[in-house]
């Protein structure tokens, strides 16, 4: 691909971008969030047809002006989207527009069942071919999305963030899928926030920076440091844990006997006032519905939870964010924006009360000066603050739900997956921002599937296995990662509540 | 990752079995009501009368659960029909042709008029409200103009009436003489069912409904398809149109209006949902069956109109409610 | 634009009635060469729609305007504009409560029904159930023949016992579901009528598709169908208007509205009464409409 | 749901204005085209019988639109416009109370009708369609009941009629007598398009159609704001009973059936996506504005009521197409 332009209204997408791939290799494809990723693999798959450039598959010319030209010419993506109909089976939607045929249109389920079954065995993944899509967490969705990748057998696959939503373990599953890719020929086109995967998986970089190309280097060669002030221009200091004293902090939020069905069971802890707790654990664990639970989105079965020293009827979101609770959901989709509204309402959508008057009559100028205000602080790349979320990139529109909930200044945040596909400069910057929450004396809980994410934030560390609290862990650089997989396999027996 | 738990879903959604099962419980119960409320409810000729009251709207109700599958609406149902029997009178009685033209020019008329749906509203991507009102007063004009706003009788072929009222069951079982017209709602819902189920055209319909870019992007051909089902629609309302003239041996071009909100009822009472991808041909069935018991019900207990208005709009509430309970509870 | 122009704001438009009066004053348009436009709600409980057709109507600066009131009321301020403006009004189907219109050309719907009720008491012996099935619960005739009737039993006929009525919006399909119905709930019932040309075919479609014997059915209006069934013998007989007479006497009126010829108060198109065996008779064939 | 950015490029965002202006444009042309057809179309009394004549759809379309954004439907306006209108024969002729209570109590009767409706919608979770469908039976048959199936006629008070058929505007400048209906309407549409978009209520209303679940998960309290909404809603459709009525100086129990579908099309014509999240009531009027111009226009020209219905609906899909062709030029 060279010299590929694209404009969407207000936005010069991509500037003259190129990209090469050889066969059998993995390239990473490298920059910050709305560096025009997403937009360049678009055009290569057909889904978006460029301004101007030229894009050539083996050696030949080719004009990609849909889907199944793409297909045709045997691309296949992965989109960072999930792109998936919800209300059918995952075999459904593996096999979307290629279903095994019987006569007359009829439909072979079984085999379509079987086949998916074998993709899922290929993959070492554990996924009822016949759930509906709906019912998965997005993890599963996001598997789903690659097993239809690796249905189609492409000779170039284009993988977009496909770890966004995955942890370490499934994350290997994945790495292990594309070796045997990458030995059967097969080139693939890799999108990634996360640096370490970058070394680990890739053979070249590409890098991009604000829709033009930078340069392409040697993964094994170019020290990650380098990649990233490519990415974004300029070096980066690196966060450190700074674990405070908080013997005598007063605790923030309790919670005891929490049970929801057997997803929850009996879990119970506590957080301080300027204290940073992380929740590690494997994929289902039941993090992200304790998180549920406690913010009143779920009902619960029973359990307490206890703010400031007082009990706190919560039943409702709407009670949760009164006691000073506020929770950002891992599903930026469904649960976190409203896509078609624009960027100034979503950022206002905790706080519409304090932007207006008693007659409900709402001040604009405020809102638009605050929302403005976090575009700057949160370096939220978008043509302007009525731009709507859904032309956003992802990493962008994750940053919007972050400035929404800070905006509220709850005493008590959760963050589930907070850095969900967002980029390194960003990641830093969302870093310092909780630990400068935590500083003025907030309560945080952080959610994360990323070990060294959660190492790197915690003051403290709980794990979780089905369901279960198995043990809390003390943060700092005493605590390894083979500490934490333990807790979060170990399937029964008491929590263990080690010394810090 | 093989020691992770299989992923069977937490939150299973009951069995599509067992949850239309459910749904027939608010059928039931309103017709045990009625058969203790009044005696006269519960005999054979009634039960037909319910049945055969059912089944135009039934049809039409199919047809329109195929285009609300797929995320559309379909207003011109009603008007559709009637246009399909005023062509199947031109055809018959002003032309003179046999009667199998006059029953295929009907589907065919509705075929034609739902392709043109079709492709307004994937073509053009005019939204389907918009495209099927449209439709709706057109064909409502035409079959005015068409038959001269005169009603067309049947009456030179007379093998025509037989289509509804006829009865291919009451020849071999002659102590139930279910009319023809019946048997057809209930052998379409059948060929329905299973092409909504187990054919290419019906994976497209959920998955349209669901998300058709997603479907766009997987290199389909969205729009034939949805072309497809308008056309697939239009000729069941063609099959109505063809009910409906039989049983009134005459094509009535002034009659339909209004129609469409029934059949949409019936698809919504019966479980399909107005924003696409969900739905099943049996849930409609028993929506039409729900809606017909109701008013005969009403009607053989001899409730004034104006009540019988008031009951039946919180009956529908309450069935859609009762339903939704079940499933819920179900669910959990 | 040098042809006179009359339009008529009808009750209604698809049914065959008033495409029989249509057809009436298409008639009259063209044999006394003037043009007639001809216009009516969908259903007669759109008295606001009707209002809009009227405004129209008078945009078009006519010489005259024939208008059949859904509720007479609510048209006056339309028809004293249509006065000021000097456009004289002939009132059809059914009077407008003001001194307005210049005549009113008009069944009586009262007497009518109560005609239809003494040939029902007649047929079924003086005594037993008889149930009604009408078109409309609001409207005007709709009204009017369901009182028509239902006084008449009342007064006339102790022992005939009304056992319910039903509106069916004169939709053939609906007044045939609520018959079947009603015949349900009330086997022993002697005799139906039909307030209108649709309900009254609904009642027969019923009784055919329930194979329902001895029933005494009374319709109303003509039409084919219905002449059909009455020598069928499914139906005993029926009231008739002259809904093609009232089209052509309106325009007649209408014209000599503009002529400033003086007119009587009403108009009446007159109603009969008509069975298999009066059917052919020229007086009654000539009111008859298919 | 999970929609990728569409392939189309999307729409320009700032130019909001804009849009609106171009969407004008099948107004102006038909407005151009009439006049030009017949020299009795442009007349200031037929310009006026115009206004009025989108009074009541246009206030009802109001009232549709508020719930249409939050991803709703209303199928209740038409028949709670009459029942608003009967409560308010009830209240002045029935029970012989002043003026101003008779106005208040239609409004009420339309607020609490739609707190019902809303908590049906919200608390309930029944889906709109089916509680607007019950709601929509259930007061057409209260409105016969209440009203004892007779037009309640308002000639104990005589300014009444004053509400929708005088005119203030008249008094001032007499040569453009625009009646109080008409009036109401524009101040109306004024009103409610700064509410929706400089309120908390508007904001919300957006938002509950574009993702209700993530303005839950914000700490919003989603059920009453949307019960908030249909009351709203509800009151604007009292507001159009008292038009109604005052223009018919009467209640007509029967009317309303079929107002719905009008109401709606003027909605979506106007721009509003019935997927909720996008609207305006400006779209709205400029809709209804279109297809009262539309029918008066074939009226005034004479055309044959069949062949009206006909171009009506050709008109509107052409009104919608041209717009959204506008709208993709805009935006490319
Ligand atoms: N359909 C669209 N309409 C308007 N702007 C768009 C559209 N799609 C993308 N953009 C803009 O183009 C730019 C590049 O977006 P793209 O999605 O390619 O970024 P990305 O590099 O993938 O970022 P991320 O890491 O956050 O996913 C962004 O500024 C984005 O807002
Ligand atoms: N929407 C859903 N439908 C059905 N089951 C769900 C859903 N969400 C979560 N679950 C199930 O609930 C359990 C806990 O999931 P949860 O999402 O809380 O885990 P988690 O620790 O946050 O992991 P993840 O990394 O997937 O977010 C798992 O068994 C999961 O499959
Ligand atoms: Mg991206
Ligand atoms: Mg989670």
């Amino acid at each position: 691909m060279t010299g590929i332009d694209k404009h969407f209204p207000g936005v010069h997408a991509l500037r003259s971008a190129q990209f090469d791939l050889h066969p059998g290799e993995v390239h990473a494809l490298m920059g910050e969030n709305g560096a025009g990723k997403s937009t360049l693999m678009k055009v290569l798959s057909g889904i978006y047809q460029p301004d101007g450039g030229t894009v050539e598959v083996s050696g030949e010319p080719a004009t990609i002006n849909g889907p199944r030209a793409a297909q045709a010419l045997g691309i296949g993506i992965i989109h960072q989207e999930l792109a998936l109909m919800n209300d059918l089976t995952v075999a459904q939607n593996i096999f979307i527009g290629r279903e095994p045929r019987r006569s007359f249109g009829r439909l072979d389920e079984a085999k379509l069942n079987a086949d998916a079954q074998t993709i899922f065995a290929q993959m070492k993944v554990r996924i009822d071919p016949r759930a509906e899509v709906r019912t998965l967490s997005v993890a599963r969705q996001q598997m789903v999305e690659i097993a239809k990748a690796l249905s189609f057998r492409s000779r170039i696959l284009i993988m977009d963030e496909p770890t966004a939503a995955l942890n370490d373990a499934e994350t290997n599953e994945l790495f292990a899928i594309i070796r045997g890719l990458k030995a059967e020929g097969v080139g693939i086109v890799y999108i990634s926030h996360k640096m370490d995967e970058i070394r680990r998986i890739s053979d070249r970089v590409t890098i991009m920076r604000d829709g033009a190309y930078v340069g392409t280097v040697s993964a094994a060669d170019t020290p990650i440091e380098t990649i990233i002030s490519m990415m974004v221009g300029r070096a980066l200091e690196s966060v450190h844990v700074d674990i405070p004293d908080l013997t005598s902090a007063p605790v923030a939020l309790e919670v005891r006997g929490l049970n929801r069905g057997r997803i929850i069971r009996d879990v119970g802890f506590s957080v301080k006032q300027g204290e940073i707790l992380g929740f590690a654990g494997l994929m289902g664990a039941g993090r992200t519905e304790v998180a549920r639970a406690i913010f009143g989105a779920d009902p619960r079965d029973s359990g307490e939870i206890i703010v400031h020293g007082k009990p706190a009827t919560i039943r409702s979101p709407q009670d949760a964010v009164a006691a000073g609770i506020g929770y950002l959901s891992e599903d930026r989709k469904h649960f976190g924006l409203a896509l078609g509204l624009d960027v100034r309402a979503n950022v206002g959508m905790t706080s519409l009360a304090r932007f207006s008057n008693a007659m409900g009559v709402l001040d604009e100028a405020a809102l638009q000066k605050t929302a403005q205000d976090y575009i700057a602080q949160l370096a939220i790349r978008t043509p302007s603050d009525r731009q709507e979320v859904r032309l956003l990139s992802g990493g962008n529109q994750q940053k919007i739900v972050i400035a929404k909930w800070l905006l509220r200044n709850c005493d008590i945040l959760i963050f589930d997956e907070p850095t969900r596909g967002i980029d390194v400069g960003a990641k830093a910057e969302i870093y310092r921002l909780m630990q400068a929450l935590a500083a003025d004396g907030k309560a945080i809980i952080v959610i994360s599937s990323e070990l060294p994410e959660v190492l790197r934030l915690s003051h403290r560390i709980a794990v979780m296995c089905e369901g279960r609290l198995t043990g809390i862990l003390p943060g700092g650089p005493g605590t390894r990662q083979e500490d934490i997989m333990r807790l979060a396999t170990q399937k029964h027996g008491a929590p263990e509540e080690a010394l810090a | 990752m093989t020691t992770l738990p299989a992923a069977t879903p937490a939150r299973k959604p009951a069995s599509g079995a067992q949850q239309k099962l459910l749904a027939f419980a608010s059928l039931i119960a309103l017709l045990v009501f009625f058969s203790v409320a009044s005696p006269n409810f519960l005999q054979t000729s009634n039960m037909l009368a319910i049945l055969q009251a059912t089944s135009v709207n039934g049809v039409l109700a199919i047809a329109a659960t195929l285009v609300i599958i797929t995320g559309g609406i379909d207003l011109s149902v009603g008007t559709l029909m009637t246009f399909c029997a005023v062509m199947a009178g031109v055809i018959l009685t002003n032309a003179g042709m046999p009667l199998p033209l006059g029953v295929l020019g009907a589907i065919a008329a509705g075929a034609v008029c739902g392709t043109i749906s079709g492709t307004l509203v994937a073509k053009m991507k005019i939204p389907p409200f918009i495209a099927t009102l449209g439709m709706m007063l057109i064909l409502k004009g035409l079959s005015l103009i068409i038959s001269g706003t005169k009603p067309i009788y049947f009456n030179d072929t007379p093998g025509f009436s037989e289509i509804s009222t006829g009865s291919l069951i009451g020849r071999i079982i002659p102590s139930v003489p279910v009319p023809n017209g019946v048997l057809i709602l209930f052998v379409l819902a059948l060929v329905i069912g299973y092409v909504l189920n187990r054919t290419v055209l019906g994976r497209y319909c959920f998955a349209l409904g669901s998300n058709e870019e997603a479907v766009r992007l997987s290199g389909v051909n969205t729009d034939a398809w949805k072309i497809a089902i308008y056309a697939l629609a239009g000729s069941i309302c063609g099959i109505a149109g063809l009910i409906i003239a039989s049983r009134l041996n005459s094509a009535q071009p002034a009659l339909g209006l209004g129609y469409e909100l029934d059949a949409i009822a019936a698809v919504v009472i019966g479980g399909t949902s107005l924003a696409g991808g969900r739905g099943s041909i049996l849930g409609t069935m028993i929506g039409a069956l729900i809606m017909a018991v109701l008013l005969n019900g009403l009607r053989v207990m001899s409730v004034a109109q104006e009540w019988q208005t008031v009951v039946t709009g919180g009956i529908i509430i309450a069935a859609v409610y009762a339903d939704m309970l079940r499933r819920r509870r179900a669910a959990s | 634009q040098d042809k006179i122009y009359i339009p008529l704001v009808s009750k209604g438009f698809q049914h065959q009635f008033w495409q029989a009066v249509k057809a009436g004053a298409d008639q009259a348009a063209a044999e006394f060469g003037v043009e007639v436009t001809f216009e009516g709600p969908d259903t007669e409980a759109q008295v606001d729609k009707q209002m809009d057709m009227l405004s129209a109507a008078l945009a078009k600066k006519p010489a005259a305007l024939g208008f059949a009131a859904l509720d007479s009321q609510a048209a006056t301020p339309l028809l004293r504009q249509a006065q000021e403006a000097g456009i004289p009004v002939i009132a059809f189907d059914s009077g407008v409560d003001s001194d307005i219109p210049a005549t009113t050309v008009t069944t009586n719907n009262l007497a009518a029904a109560a005609l239809a009720a003494d040939k029902m008491a007649e047929l079924i012996g003086g005594a037993g159930k008889v149930a009604l099935v009408v078109h409309d619960q609001t409207s005007r005739t709709g009204i009017d023949r369901r009182d028509g009737f239902v006084n008449r039993m009342a007064e006339a006929y102790p022992d005939i016992e009304i056992v319910d009525i039903q509106y069916g919006g004169g939709d053939q399909l609906m007044s045939t579901e609520i018959t079947k119905a009603m015949l349900t709930a009330h086997p022993d019932m002697k005799g139906v009528f039909g307030a209108n040309e649709g309900s009254a075919l609904g009642v027969i479609n019923a009784v055919r598709e329930t194979n329902t014997q001895g029933l005494v059915v009374i319709g109303y209006d003509s039409g084919a169908a219905q002449k059909a069934a009455i020598k069928e013998g499914l139906m005993a007989g029926a009231i008739t208007q002259s809904p093609v007479g009232m089209g052509y006497e309106t325009v007649k009126a209408a014209i000599a509205a503009t002529k400033g010829e003086t007119l009587p108060t009403t108009i009446d198109s007159g109603f009969a009464w008509y069975d298999a065996t009066n059917m052919d008779a020229p007086e009654i064939a000539a009111v008859l409409y298919d």
